[in-house]
């Protein structure tokens, strides 16, 4: 099934793209092991994950953890803790 | 209740009057506004630029409004918060609230702004005066600032 | 620093850019509106009076100000108080306090209205539909929170 | 010597003016020694200060207690307690 994966800030500017539609294999089951697979694919993501740490995840627009399921996702979003206001 | 997140600059006082209008059960209205620096970590700023995530960045924050007339007596509430390239002296949010007493209008913008510093998706890229560009890492004290709402009684 | 005490209504958006105009220096502020309710003890309010102490009025809240500027880092704040006749949804007071740090912003403020409640002389005199008139009573509640300010540690 | 003595609120309602000019005697050495000569000045006076544990007083438009000395004063202000804001 394709996801829509975001990223956004310094996550976005190391991958080099906004957005991109994703088939997952089943294996991926969890944002870290999303985050794992994303690193195989290109220096770029390695790059960009290389500190899976300080990355937040969120899923269908909603703060998750990393470890929590994928089931039902629809879009998932890598980005830095964030710094408004 | 009013969420917004838009590139143009806001008025504080057409926003507190817009708000306000029409209701006579207020007693107090507080608002922060946030601003930008001249200058970041000692060395001179030239401009910023915000992004955020659309869609989630309005729900959550929506969420957090929502939460805050959950703890307060509050009768009106607003937020803005802007996003794109602003410069030194630039308006970045707006909180209002606005409540019969003033305790609870102090405590639920208080509240939102610390939320706001943590958990809306929003992040910052500075640009000193060379065209250099950082974006900024998450404040430690700001994260605490959030969590003393944790467990916090409810109605202030 | 800058008191004024006055018949005159007050515009929050005019006030905040007057006072933060020129400072790169500022990344936060707070403004507190207290307004007129149409409501008192249960009661609908037609209009109220406020009386004050000439001279000694905006001596006590200069002093007051001068204060909060020792015990957090402020770059500028403002306290209009106004008297004479008013009626349900006017405004009374505006505090306003600008720092680079929210925190200070906010208990500056904060602490000023809690002040102005309960230090500066300021007499309310308010008025029913019938135009029977009372003089407002002290609230302990105001008192109380005077006190918390007492024996605070200074930087917020 | 003359001193100007200042009324608010209800107290100046009840004395039925907002200030005055007097010549305290030696006797009156305190805000509550004055409050207590000027009840004897009138019935209006005596309502003005029945309850004079709520009445402030601002020597020279500082606040003061009741029991402070007056040495100094030339204005003196009675008013109950403050509600501005």
């Amino acid at each position: 099934m394709s996801v829509k994966i975001r990223y956004f800030a310094w996550v976005r500017e190391k991958t080099g793209k906004a957005e991109e539609d994703l088939d997952l294999p089943a294996e991926v089951k969890t944002g870290a092991d999303l985050i794992a697979w994303l690193k195989d694919r290109g220096p770029e993501y390695a790059e960009a994950f290389a500190r899976p740490e300080v990355i937040r995840v969120a899923v269908n627009q909603q703060h998750v953890k990393a470890t929590a399921s994928l089931a039902g996702a629809r879009e998932i979003a890598f980005f830095p803790p964030v710094t408004g206001g | 209740m009013s969420v917004r997140v838009q590139v143009e600059d806001f008025d504080i006082g057409a926003e507190v009057r817009a708000l306000t209008a029409g209701h006579a059960d207020i007693g107090a209205v507080v608002t922060f506004t946030g601003t930008v620096r001249g200058e970041s970590g000692g060395k001179p700023l030239s401009r910023m630029t915000l992004e955020h995530y659309p869609g989630m960045t309005e729900r959550e924050i929506a969420r957090i409004e929502a939460e805050a007339h959950t703890r307060w007596p509050l009768q009106a509430s607003l937020i803005i918060h802007r996003v794109g390239t602003l410069r030194p002296g630039d308006n970045i949010v707006l909180v209002v609230t606005a409540s019969a007493h003033r305790h609870a209008a102090f405590a639920a913008a208080e509240f939102l702004m610390d939320y706001l510093k943590t958990r809306a998706p929003f992040w910052k890229k500075e640009e000193d005066a060379g065209g250099a560009g950082a974006w900024v890492d998450a404040r430690e004290s700001d994260d605490h600032a959030t969590r003393r709402w944790q467990g916090a009684t409810g109605k202030g």
